[in-house]
């Protein structure tokens, strides 16, 4: 089984890499753009196949290593 | 003085840490190997700055999950001392000895120069030889030094008298959350700071406003 | 099996006559994989086809020098039973096609050369020159080169302690990334790559092998076509965690007696490596590709060998030490494998999947490679003594330079290298060199990068033989004795004669000063073929220096440290302005002859103001370069923040006089009492020089006749060209 | 419109950090992790409503900022 774990700052923590982002963009004359975000993207694959397993397994993951709960949030994708 | 320095894979200022302790305590320090499930007998214990596991995920993030994390926080629960440089500081609050999280620098880029921070505190085993007050300098030298808590949580820091280095104001190098350089724990036998006072023990290599935090640490911990 | 087809000859860089040759060592047509072999072994990077017989000129020697070039770095020896180790590379195309990854390989690249030897890692510099700050993609590059820079070293835990940076459009689409590494050994702990005797294992170590980096020209053959050239990137990703464990794991490794050999795998992995060990050693290698550790499936035995994958090893240990080698290794999590043996044939053997892919003769790999004299053609150097505008103000000029994207402060760069870490900093950048103690002793090594592409382009021969004598005066100027040099000698396409006389001009000229200054070359690289539309680079010959300092509490820096000290400058000031840096940025031009450098004037001054130093008489010196007399007291009174006041010597027009390059001098600050001693030993040894004015309490530069002006405005312009420029930047990219 | 941008190492290049991940994982005991690979994510606020016109735009930022590409490939995913 494949998984996405998405890990980004939670809101109302500052992102000044997305500000940068958003601000090099508007540079370059997209002007079109807004708020800004950046975050990881974890792509794996897992031998489990069962799917509530893999995604218990993967919540671990998450809270464990993944992603810093103090800072960060997390969504969990699952992909057959 | 007996202490001990922590060898994550990637750490580098191991060797840093261990020549300061060795020229202040007179000392050896142990080198302990991050995969190592007991520590000597130490008073202290040191986490040295670096890249473990080459910052890859976060700063800290990996070491703070290897074995020997779980005996530092064995040591720092007995109330053993425990000291943070840099790298060590990430360790620490991503192994939730310490709290809030260090985040990427508000310039986005590395940074290295010297900082000139306030002692805030002095009631605690590392900074008791400072004066109250008293600026010192030492060397930054870090990407993720921007230290970020909530509001709440940086008002206890502060209630409760835990943020022993202040950035003096226009030094912030990292748009650290109120200039904030160093904190304790709650029992204040854990310190995780990200300027680099093993750098500054040595006058030739421009200063030794480092040495009071050994001379405190020595005072009370020999 | 793949036809050999001229088309596939042509795209493997080879011409008609050298596949000729090929056949004709072989005695048959090569095999495919045998063809990318001498591909990239009769490369210009590996076999220095076009350069060879030129670079023999240089002297290599001296009573100190214990390993000069054709090891992976050169040794020299510094007393105590220490050995420093130290080499430059270019990593120029890489760096232009992905900045943050290019300049980042390349650190990685430098610093397996130097720990290959058995030393570890104690400095780093980086020569850096980027196309015109206007062009658009200039700050890109900048930023991204600075950032992978300090992203590999700072990783490593080596700091990065000095370097050049340039700005110039002729580089706008060839930029140049040079990356030197100085290590230190224990003179009886050195390691060769010489894979001596046979039956003995060969182990590969470090990273797995993927595809990457494969020779770009073979992209397109029919062979590859079922590939998307999505898996095919010629730019390699770095892993400087990888390379810290390897470095770690290796040091470990060699404080046992288990190495016979080791070399890094470089430019064309496995097949240089295995190579060029088995011709040293004057045995052969029998190669199991089956054992190599791989990243990717369906790896071939022709990716296999040419991959250019970062962080791997490769060993020849002694027969039966393979378990103490894997027990070390496999502690640092790295990949280890037994993939051969030496043997006695003298030929290299590649097996993969039980066939033979591979069976050569050694040599025809590296004696038998092709050598060219090719031909050359040397261009009249410029001439002239350009003439100036008399009337500009020199203040105002002075600020103009000071700002100027050459001369101003490089401190956004160096702020992004941890230049502390290791905890022997002594003179950090900012000065005329880098000085790092030698760890738990008393003595310092004094380590520059230098070279001047506007006088090179001028006149090739002239201006690198300037390049070394501005290593060797930089080392000199804090107070070190200048010992030896390695070359990364920049240049454009060696098939045209013009360009071919730059090379040939160069390297002679840089013979010529290290003999006259004693001080050998002891490595070195070349990169040609900088060109973009069939425009070269101006020839760029980096010089590297590296000195001993006895005593690292008798050393100097350029901050003044007093009020009241006489400003002495040493040398003779004939008010050269051809190709200055006042010429190119206040009148806009860049014409007449470079300065030339009288190499006995050289070192005959440099050898004085050394000994002042040595002898605790003077600590505050700066040697004269870009710019003059004026930028250096600037220089001076900026870094220790004391103002000064100076004049005229004798009755030289002021702008000559203050801004003209010169060679061979220096200034010095000392007390009045011994400024006046120090005169008089200058002029008993027959040294030009002049008192030029005093250190005051004032935080101003005042220049009699020509009016003062504050420090602080001045810092302003020294500090601000490069933050300003590079706020304008993109995202500072990460790893 | 709100849109997401990926931006991933292409197959065959090394990934430094999802080897380490999957490394750090493995030592954690989740044996059922393979290969990892990690990119980021970007999340863009665009004032921008026609589709067309919003995917090309972005197309354009991740050619010019967003990725290299000559190590990265990018997909983009819009939502309305
Ligand atoms: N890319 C760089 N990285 C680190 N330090 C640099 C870099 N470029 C310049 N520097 C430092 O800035 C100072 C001035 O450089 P430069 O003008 O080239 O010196 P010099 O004229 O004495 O050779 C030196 O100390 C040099 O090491
Ligand atoms: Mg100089």
């Amino acid at each position: 089984m494949k998984a996405r774990v998405f890990v980004t700052l939670k809101n109302g923590v500052l992102d000044p890499q997305g500000k940068a982002i958003g601000h090099a963009l508007n540079g370059l004359g997209f002007g079109a753009v807004g708020e800004v975000r950046q975050g990881k993207v974890i792509d794996l694959e897992l031998s489990e196949t069962n799917e509530a397993k893999a995604r218990a397994a993967l919540n671990d993951m998450c809270e464990k290593l993944l992603a810093n709960t103090v800072i960060e949030k997390y969504e969990i994708e699952l992909k057959a | 003085m007996k202490s001990a320095v922590i060898v994550f894979p990637a750490s580098n200022c191991d060797r840093d840490a261990a020549v300061a302790l060795e020229q202040m305590t007179g000392r050896k320090p142990h080198m302990v190997w991050h995969q190592e499930c007991d520590l000597p007998d130490v008073d202290l214990v040191v986490l040295p700055g670096g890249f473990s596991y080459g910052d890859y995920l976060r700063s800290g993030a990996m070491a703070g999950q290897s074995a020997v994390m779980r005996a530092v926080k064995a040591h720092a629960k007995k109330g053993g001392a425990v000291l943070g440089i840099c790298n060590g500081f990430q360790v620490l609050t991503e192994s939730h000895l310490l709290p809030g999280a260090l985040m990427r620098n508000a310039g986005l880029k590395f940074v290295c120069r010297p900082v000139t921070m306030a002692v805030e505190e002095t009631q605690n085993v590392f900074t008791r030889k400072y004066l109250h007050g008293q600026q010192v300098t030492f060397p930054v030298a870090h990407g993720d030094g921007n230290y970020f808590a909530d509001e709440e949580t940086l008002n206890r820091l502060e209630g409760e008298g835990r943020v022993v280095f202040r950035y003096a104001p226009g030094q912030n190098p990292n748009g650290s959350s109120r200039d904030i350089a160093g904190i304790l724990s709650e029992k204040r036998n854990v310190l995780g700071l990200m300027p680099h006072p093993e750098r500054v023990v040595d006058p030739l290599l421009g200063g030794t406003d480092g040495r009071g935090l050994f001379e405190s640490l020595i005072e009370t911990l020999s | 099996m793949t036809e050999i087809t001229p088309e596939l000859v042509a795209e493997h860089g080879l011409t008609g006559e050298e596949y000729g040759r090929i056949k004709r060592l072989l005695n048959r047509e090569p095999s495919f994989v045998e063809l990318g072999i001498f591909s990239v072994m009769w490369s210009e990077h590996c076999s220095y086809k076009s350069t060879r017989i030129h670079l023999r000129k240089l002297p290599t020697k001296a009573p100190w020098v214990i390993q000069g070039p054709g090891e992976n770095a050169g040794v020299i020896d510094i007393g105590d039973g220490d050995a420093c180790i130290f080499k430059m590379e270019s990593h120029n195309h890489p760096s232009f096609i992905e900045p943050y990854q290019g300049a980042a390989t390349g650190v990685g690249g430098i610093m397996r050369d130097v720990f290959t030897m058995g030393a570890r890692p104690i400095a780093m510099m980086n020569a850096l020159r980027f196309g015109e700050p206007s062009h658009p993609k200039t700050r890109h590059l900048v930023s991204g080169v600075v950032s992978g820079i300090g992203g590999y070293g700072n990783c490593m835990g080596v700091p990065t302690v000095g370097g050049e940076v340039n700005f110039h459009k002729s580089y706008n689409g060839n930029i140049l990334v040079n990356a030197m590494c100085v290590g230190l050994a224990r003179t009886d702990n050195i390691f060769l790559s010489a894979a001596k005797g046979a039956g003995n294992p060969v182990v590969y170590i470090g990273s797995k092998t993927g595809r990457d980096g494969i020779h770009g020209a073979t992209m397109a053959s029919a062979e590859f076509s079922e590939d998307s050239e999505e898996k095919r990137p010629t730019v390699q990703v770095g892993d400087p965690f990888t390379e810290k464990l390897l470095l770690e794991a290796c040091l470990e490794l060699m404080a046992t007696d288990a190495i016979i050999a080791i070399q890094d795998m470089g430019a064309a992995g496995l097949t240089s490596s295995s190579a060029e060990m088995a011709d040293k050693g004057g045995s052969g290698i029998e190669l199991d590709l089956d054992k190599v550790p791989q990243r990717e499936a369906g790896m071939t035995a022709y990716d296999m060998m040419l991959s250019e994958s970062q962080e791997r090893m490769l060993a020849v240990l002694k027969p039966g030490r393979e378990a103490q080698a894997e027990a070390i290794f496999k502690k640092w999590e790295l990949d280890f494998a037994v993939i051969g043996i030496t043997t006695d044939t003298r030929r290299l053997v590649v097996k993969h999947k039980g066939e033979i892919v591979a069976d050569m003769p050694v040599t025809a790999l590296s004696d038998a490679a092709p050598l060219y004299e090719r031909p050359f053609s040397k261009r009249p150097p410029a001439t002239g003594t350009p003439s100036f505008d008399a009337s500009r103000p020199v203040m105002a000029s002075l600020k103009k330079i000071l700002a100027a994207p050459d001369m101003c402060s490089r401190r956004w760069v160096w702020q992004q290298y941890d230049y502390t870490v290791m905890a022997d900093t002594v003179q950090m950048p900012g000065g005329d060199a880098a000085v790092v103690r030698v760890h738990h002793s008393n003595k310092g090594l004094a380590i520059t990068t230098d070279v001047t592409p506007r006088y090179c382009k001028a006149d090739p021969y002239e201006g690198a033989k300037q390049a070394v004598a501005e290593a060797w005066r930089n080392i000199t100027a804090v107070g070190a004795m200048p010992l030896a040099l390695t070359d990364n000698l920049n240049f454009g396409n060696p098939q045209k004669p013009e360009i071919m006389g730059e090379i040939v001009s160069g390297i002679d000229g840089i013979g010529e000063a290290c003999r006259a200054l004693d001080f050998p070359v002891i490595g070195g690289n070349c990169s040609l073929y900088n060109e973009t539309n069939g425009e070269g680079i101006p020839p760029t010959p980096a010089i590297g220096g590296v000195g001993l300092m006895a005593d690292l509490h008798r050393m100097a820096t350029i901050a003044f440290k007093r009020e009241g000290d006489a400003i002495i400058l040493v040398g003779d000031t004939k008010g050269h302005l051809g190709q200055s840096i006042y010429l190119r940025e206040v009148e806009g031009r860049e014409e007449g002859r470079c300065p030339p450098v009288d190499l006995a004037a050289e070192k005959r001054n440099g050898d004085f103001v050394r000994r002042l130093i040595e002898a605790g008489r003077v600590d505050t010196v700066h040697d004269l370069s870009d710019g003059g007399v004026l930028v250096a007291v600037a220089e001076m009174a900026l870094a220790g923040n004391i103002g000064a006041d100076i004049g005229v010597a004798g009755t030289a027009h002021s702008i000559p006089f203050f801004f003209g390059e010169d060679q061979g001098r220096y200034l010095l600050t000392a007390s009045p009492v011994e400024a006046d001693r120090i005169e008089g030993e200058l002029r008993h040894a027959g040294i030009v020089h002049a008192i030029i004015g005093k250190t005051i309490a004032e935080k101003v530069l005042r220049v009699e006749r020509e009016g003062e002006t504050s420090l602080s405005t001045l810092r302003a312009a020294h500090e601000g060209w490069f933050p300003s420029y590079m706020s304008g930047e993109e995202i500072p990219p990460t790893n």
